[in-house]
Order: structure tokens, then C-alpha cells, then sequence
């Protein structure tokens, strides 16, 4: 069901953990729902220097909130804006049907994060 | 990699004396048993024999043994056949919120055809109340179904006063013990049952045969139409192999029952002293006796089960959960939520089920992995520590 | 004794090869396909690779295809399925008077519960009416069924032209293709099919398994309500075994279905030929052409056809009769009686099924047989001579 | 399904045929029901001296017509008249639920037989 990338980054998940000082923080979903997705975002002159996630949620939450990290690291905060699921899912090489919406979730916390950070800085949209 | 299963309560594997009970009757012995040549003969005696024999292991009578494809047949057909063969006498079903989603979701069927239903809750280990009970009998209860042991927290109902209840308000009686045939004895008689769901594949048997008891005297419509098998209630050609091996299966269980019982509530106790001693923030769910044997469940607080089954899964172990997430769908168990369990809980939620080939060093295995397994998905978690 | 099986219409003997495909599946790959771990993963990959080959193998998509108990139950579905969930459109059925009693039986039900059926009568060959169709499509005509093949005399119907004939009147069309699946080349597009009904143990597949074709778009009921397998539309833990055996018998069936088709015609004409050659006073009954590959039925004046049959079976011959004598009841069957048999003429009637390990040798033994077994019985009646 | 005993009266039938001077004859049955028997009775002083049968039927039927033929062969009107489909069947060593009623046929077919004859020679029942 899982393709081994999926079972690799959910084993061993990059980028785990919480910044303490975070530049943007997001956070999508909800326990009821079975999953939450917490992103913090370290940012300098615009670029993502630094990212790490917490995640609540199935194998597939795990896995996509770890490889969307790697994916967004060093990256700008507009080359960010424009990471999909679709992209998160053709990294993982796929995923179930029914695990599509989980994917959704890692580029919700990541907008979640990049808007945290723009209103606490005043940049508009 | 070594597999330890630990969902005998989904499916069992199939027992290599059924197997063997099966294989003559699926090759040279494949006659038709409405026939009246010696193929057709020789599938009828099995027939028979098997009849009696699991009959004769719920305290039935043969002719009151019909044989369907499964337990889902029988709870559809228990539920549909008596509401519209007892429409005369009225409209309204009594059932429970924990049941099996094939009593379920044919009683909200049931709704939209002009039927109404009363979904009794539980209390927190999944017990229903009696006066509950006696108080929702109306004038037009025709029937009372309430399964025997719940498959996903083990809960045993109270079945016999169930039965004495259905009994003197004249009110017909079903249960699904699709879950308890195997676990628990079971006297229909004894028991006040009018009607009976069981199965193969939970007991060692054939997946595709199950088979459902029906008291003399009470009135059921077909559920499946056709040729004049089962006494015409009940079409299609007879799975001979299938029902020699759940005959052979019953029989197995039946002799080895009170052994069986022993061995499971052993592991089942200790595995359950493990995990809730090794583990903090675990509440095991169901009831703390009134369970069955091999029944272990428990609700991890902060993390999400098919994350949990992931993980045992990548070390052999085969469990299975409450989570939503399992199947892509929203809302976690039913059962978790009647027994009054939070969303996130009912999430986070773990059955391991212990069944004839489950070993002390199986159980061992599992207490050893799942705490570090357990903690490093809590510390991914956004919920602990938080 | 050796023992000679002419009754393949009634059920096959299972493939060796498709043995081999359940064994896996019944061992140790047990898993239940709904569960998340390996074992689960293994056996939903079974499923799905199933569905795909029955699916091919009538023209269908796999997601148009639903697993069931068999052939009887496929039938029950698709009538009273279609009939439940389009009440709002209209409560009339269209039948015929051949078919088998799983259609039978249900819309017979159906009568019961505010449903108008409509039974077309056929000719003395069993072949429908197609003017006599079209007239009895009325505003409120939901459904049409009409077998694929018959079972017992083996006529087969115009299926095309039926699918049309429902198409421009915008009425879901199902048959029962039971006898028809590994027998006549079935595409479900071409043929303009809704519904089709099919079962294994009639293509050397095992017992207790069958499927539905729906087409895509088509309303339908749940007969059985469960669990969240077959995407929801019939619940019940799936039989791996049984489903992956079935795929293989289509497999297998779809692969020489041309050779079956030319050796199965030979053996049948010859058959006939030999029969109504040796024996005075015999009829066949149904289409001389139009009729399935393996089928032989004819009807012996005079005498009646479960002593045939007993004859037949003391040297090792198995066939069947539409005699009611069979099965103890009084009328004979009501197929016979459709093309325009007398009572007595119909009691008198063998069939006799080819399949595909039937030899010429065997052949030739009934030949052989038949003639002396007829002159013994008529000589023992009051009917003959007199 | 059949006992021995059934299958061995099927197959080598006592007393097959017709009688040309029969004294009395007696047929049941209708060939829509799927089953008809026609007794002959040869009747000399009160006793059966010779019987014969012809049945249109399954193999219970053509069964029970030829033991009971051997059960009523040098026995008085009497003691025929007694004969029960009960005893048919015992002596068959047992019947098929389903085929009990053939067995009254052949009962019903030695009545009528000797119904017939006490008939035609104006003896009062
Ligand atoms: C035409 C036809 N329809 C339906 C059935 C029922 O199929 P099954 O025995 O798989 O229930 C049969 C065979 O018994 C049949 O020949
Ligand atoms: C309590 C209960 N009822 C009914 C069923 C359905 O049985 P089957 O899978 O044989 O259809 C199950 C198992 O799935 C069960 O646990
Ligand atoms: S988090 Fe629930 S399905 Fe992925
Ligand atoms: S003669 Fe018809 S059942 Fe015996």
C-alpha cells in the first residue's frame, strides 16, 4: 500500500522536532479528525534556513510532513508558497487513494507557517 | 521477516485438519447434493452430518441449522427476514450502538423502509442496561438483536437475561455471535436465543460459510431466493467443502473450548498487565472481566493508531485499530465512541487479539517493541508534551 | 465402478490448477484484505487482481465488478436491488417463464411486496419474443431480466437485441449468465447489458463464490449490508481463497474458450445424434442451434426420469431429469412445461451436460447403455404398448 | 438415498407385467402426477394365485410395486386387504421422506385391484 520512500521517511523522519524560535509557525487539522500537522519555519532574508515538524496522524501524515520539510529547506519563502500535494505525493512516489488528503495537510501547515511569519512581520500579500 | 498475527478476532487462519476435512469434497466428492446419483448422495450426507455436528455444538437442533456465506449474511438475514415476516405484528427493532456494522447498517436500512429503531447505549465498558432494555419494549418491538461479544473490545452482554426479557415480553430475540462461537459456550436453548448469527473464518474455518440459527416456530422471510436447498429458505448450491470444514471447525472448537478459554485469558492478561504497566497515559477499553479471552484493547494517548500499526507492522506484527485513519475515513470506531471515548482517544486506539497459535514469546515480542515504539511517535507528536 | 459425469450444468469438479491458486490463500496467506498490515496488503492485492481478470474476461471494468456467494445470490441482488432503489421510477419487472428459480422465486416475492411482474412465454424452443418484449414495456417498467443461457434445456436467448430493445426504452437490463460464462463469448458492452449475474462453480472454479457485473451509473440496493468491503456495496469478509480461484476458472475458461466451444458442440451433436438415432419415440427440447455447447436434453415417452436416472447411476452414469419425482414434489420442471410439454412428457426428460474432461469413450458408454436401460423401463410401464 | 433392498427390487423387478385373464385390475395414479401403477390379479378360491404390476414412476415406485407383489402372492383377499404402505416400506428396509407416497400407491393399486374383482363377481364390501 505504502511505497518504500513512504516507509522510509516514516521511519526515519527528517526534520522532526520544534524550533524555539521560530520565524512562522502553522498548524492544520485537528485531533478529532485523527490529524495534526505543526510546522515551525526558521527564516532569513527570505529563505527557509530551517524547518521541523510534529505530527499526529497516519503513516502517510508522517511521511508527507517529513518529506515536505526536505523539500521547502533553503528554499524561499515564494518557491515554498508554491510546493502542492500533488508535488509532496510525486516525491513520495505516491500514495494510496484514501491517503490523499493527508497530503493536503503538509501544504496547509506550510502556507499556515509562511502566512504566521508574513502577518507577524507586517508583509502583506 | 518473522509474521506474529495478533488479529484472530478479522480472521483466523484455516486449521490443516479443516483444510483436509475440505479438500476430498472439492475435488473427486464435488457433486451437486440435489442430485440424486452417487456424487450427488455423497455431498448430501456431508451435508447432513455437518448439520448435526454444529448443531449439536449451540445446543440446536439440525433442522434448525441454515448455512449462509458468512456471518454478514446471517445478521441480514436474522434482521431483514423476521422485520418483514413480522410486519403484521409491527415496526420497531431494539438494538445497540456497538453492534457489528452488518446489524447496523441493515437496521439504518431497515429505517428507511418505514422501520424504527432503537439504539440502546452502553455504559463505559460497552454494556448495555437492562431496564434499558425493558423500557424501550414497545407494543410493536417485534425483535431484539444484541451481539454477544463485541469484536472490537471483547464486551460479553448479558445474553441470557436478554433472552428471558425478549421471552416473557414476546418479543423474538437475535444475537450476532459471530465473535463468542469459539470463546465463549453457548447453549441456545439455555440462552433464550430465537435467532443466531455465527462464522467460519473466525474459528479456524473457511472464510464464505457461516451459518444462522433459526427456532422452530419463528417466522422469517428469505433473504436469498432460489432453488430448493436449506429447506427452501435459503437458495443456491450448497458449498460442500466450505461446510464440511466449518462443521470439522466447530467440532475443534468445541472440544478444545474450555483449554482454549484458559490459555487465551492467561496471555490476554498478562499481555494487557504488560502494556499498561510498561506504557503511561494506556486505559485499556471494554470490560475488565466480562471479555473475551483473547481480547486486548487500548487507547495511547497523543498518537494515531494506523501510525502504531505501521510501525508493528514493520516488525511483523499484525494488529489492528480504531483509527479512522485505518480506512481513510473520518470518524474513528463506533464502539470507541459509545463507550464514551473522545475523538483523539478513540484514535489512538489499539486491538491485539489472541487466538489458538499465539505463543507466551509472541505476546513477549510485542511487550518488548511496543513502548519504544510507542515513545518515538510520541515525540513526534504535536499533542505530547504539549 | 467407474463413474462417468454428465451433470457439468449442475456443477463442475474443481480445476487442479485452480486448487493450487486457493491453497495459498487458505494457508498462510489468511490475511483479511481490509487490515493495514502485510498480511492484509497481501490478500487486497489478490482481491484486486481478481476483480481485474473477471472483469476482462466479460468486458467489464474492475470496478464495475462485485463479488457475491454465487450465482444465486448475484441474482437476488440485481433484482431486488435495482427494484428497491428505483421505486420512485416504477414497480414493473419483466421476466420470462424459464428462467431459474433464484430470478423467479425473488420476483415471485417482489409480487408480494407492491411489485407487477410480467412472465414472457416462450416457444417450443424456449426462445423469447422480442415483439412480445417490446409490448410489455409500460411507463412504470424498471427492470428486465432474462437469462443469458438455460440451464436446463440450454436455449439461448438474443441478448443483443434485448439490450437494445432496453436501451431505447431506457429500462435496466439484467441477465443471468450462470450457465452462459465459459460457454458463449459474454461482452457486457457489446451486449448492452446492466446487470449480469455469474458463478464459479459451474466454470471448474470453486463453490460459493459469484459475482455481479453493475454497470457503471446503474442504482442499486446493498442486499447485504456489512462492513465497508466491496466498496461498500456488499460487506462480509472477503474469501480470498474463493475469489482468487474464481479469477483463475475465468482465466482459464476465457483462454480456450474457442476449443471448449468446438469440442463441447462435437460431443453434444454427436450425443443427440446417437440418442434420437438408437432410441424411437425421443424429442430433444430446446434450439437445435441456439443452444449451449454442453447440453443435451431430451425427452423419452413413456416412462419417467428419475428411474432413468437410477438406472443410469447403478453403472456409474450421472445426469439429471426434469422429472419432479427427483425431489419428491409434484410438478415437473416448469421449463418443460413452458416450451409446451405435457405433465407426462416432461416427467420423462434427461439432461445430459458436457464438459470439458467428457470423452468421446463416455460418449459412447451412454450410447452404448441408454437403449437397453429405455426398452427395460418402458417394458415395465403401463403407458407403453397400451 | 435407496436401500439395497430398493435398489435390488428396482433392478430385477418380480412380477412384471400383465395378466391376460386377470380377474381383477386395478390402476392409480396419473402420468401428470409422474407416477401410475397398474396392478392383475389372478384370484382362485380367495387366494392370490398369481400378480402382476406395470409402473410408470421413480425408482421407489417401481420398488414398492414389485415387493408388494411378492407380499400379497398366495396370500388370501383378506390378508392382502391389510396390506399398509407401512409395511411396504419396512419391508424395503425404509423409504426417502419424499418418496413415503409412492409406497400408498402401490397399497392404493392392490385395493383397487381387488375392489375390481369383488366387482365383477358381485361380492359385497
Ligand atoms: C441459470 C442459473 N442461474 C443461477 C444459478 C444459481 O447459481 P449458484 O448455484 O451459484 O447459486 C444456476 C445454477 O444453479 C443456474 O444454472
Ligand atoms: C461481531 C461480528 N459480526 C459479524 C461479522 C461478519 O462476519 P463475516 O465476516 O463472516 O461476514 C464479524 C466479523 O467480521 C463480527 O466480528
Ligand atoms: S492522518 Fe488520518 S488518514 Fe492520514
Ligand atoms: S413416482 Fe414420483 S416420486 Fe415416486
Amino acid at each position: 500500500m505504502y511505497t518504500d520512500k513512504v516507509i522510509d521517511q516514516f521511519q526515519n523522519p527528517r526534520n522532526v522536532g520544534e524550533l524555539d524560535n521560530a520565524d512562522g509557525v502553522g498548524e492544520v487539522g485537528s485531533p478529532a479528525c485523527g490529524d495534526i500537522m505543526k510546522m515551525y519555519l526558521k527564516i532569513e532574508d527570505g529563505v527557509i534556513v530551517d524547518v521541523k515538524f510534529k505530527t499526529f496522524g497516519c503513516g502517510a501524515a508522517v511521511a508527507t510532513s517529513s518529506i515536505a520539510t526536505e523539500m521547502i529547506k533553503g528554499k524561499t519563502l515564494e518557491e515554498a508558497e508554491k510546493l502542492t500535494n500533488s508535488m509532496v505525493i510525486d516525491e513520495l512516489g505516491g500514495l494510496p487513494h484514501e491517503k490523499v488528503h493527508c497530503s493536503v495537510l503538509a501544504e496547509q501547515a506550510i502556507k499556515a507557517a509562511i502566512k504566521d511569519y508574513k502577518s507577524k512581520h507586517g508583509i502583506q500579500e | 521477516m518473522q509474521r506474529r498475527y495478533f488479529d484472530y478476532a478479522a480472521t483466523t487462519p484455516l486449521d490443516s485438519e479443516v483444510l483436509n476435512e475440505m479438500l476430498p469434497h472439492m475435488k473427486e466428492n464435488f457433486g451437486n447434493p440435489s442430485s440424486v446419483y452417487s456424487y450427488g448422495r455423497d455431498a448430501r450426507k456431508v451435508i447432513d452430518d455437518s448439520r448435526e455436528k454444529v448443531a449439536s455444538i449451540i445446543g440446536a437442533q439440525a433442522k434448525e441449522i441454515y448455512f449462509t456465506s458468512g456471518g454478514t449474511e446471517s445478521d441480514n438475514w436474522a434482521i431483514k427476514g423476521t422485520a418483514f415476516a413480522n410486519k403484521d405484528k409491527g415496526n420497531h427493532i431494539i438494538t445497540t450502538t456497538v453492534e457489528h456494522h452488518a446489524v447496523l447498517h441493515t437496521c439504518k436500512y431497515l429505517e428507511k423502509h418505514g422501520y424504527e429503531v432503537t439504539y440502546l447505549p452502553v455504559d463505559e465498558y460497552g454494556l448495555i442496561d437492562l431496564d434499558d432494555l425493558k423500557n424501550s419494549i414497545r407494543e410493536n418491538t417485534i425483535l431484539i438483536t444484541v451481539m454477544f461479544a463485541n469484536n472490537e473490545i471483547g464486551t460479553i452482554q448479558p445474553i441470557a437475561e436478554i433472552g428471558k426479557i425478549a421471552k416473557e415480553n414476546k418479543v423474538l430475540f437475535h444475537t450476532d455471535a459471530v465473535q463468542a462461537l469459539g470463546s465463549v459456550d453457548i447453549d441456545v436453548k439455555d440462552l433464550g436465543v430465537d435467532l443466531m448469527s455465527i462464522s467460519g473464518h473466525k474459528i479456524y474455518g473457511p472464510k464464505g460459510i457461516g451459518a444462522l440459527y433459526v427456532r422452530k416456530g419463528v417466522k422469517i422471510d428469505n433473504l436469498i431466493h432460489g432453488g430448493a436447498q436449506e429447506k427452501k429458505k435459503r437458495g443456491g448450491t450448497e458449498n460442500t467443502p466450505a461446510i464440511a470444514g466449518f462443521a470439522k471447525a466447530c467440532e475443534m472448537a468445541q472440544s478444545t473450548l474450555t483449554d482454549q478459554i484458559k490459555q487465551a485469558t492467561e496471555l490476554r492478561d498478562y499481555m494487557i498487565k504488560g502494556i499498561l504497566d510498561s506504557i503511561p497515559e494506556v486505559k485499556l477499553n471494554g470490560h475488565p472481566e466480562k471479555r473475551l479471552p483473547g481480547n486486548v484493547n487500548v487507547s495511547i494517548r497523543y498518537i494515531e493508531g494506523e501510525s502504531i500499526l505501521l510501525s508493528l507492522d514493520l516488525i511483523g506484527i499484525a494488529a489492528s485499530s480504531g483509527s479512522a485513519c485505518t480506512s481513510g475515513s473520518l470518524d474513528p470506531s463506533h464502539v470507541l465512541l459509545a463507550i464514551g471515548l473522545s475523538h483523539e482517544i478513540a484514535h489512538g486506539s489499539l486491538r491485539f487479539s489472541i487466538g489458538k497459535y499465539t505463543t507466551k514469546e509472541e505476546v513477549d515480542f510485542v511487550l518488548d517493541k511496543l513502548p519504544g515504539i510507542i515513545q518515538r511517535l510520541r515525540d513526534m507528536s504535536p499533542l505530547y508534551n504539549a
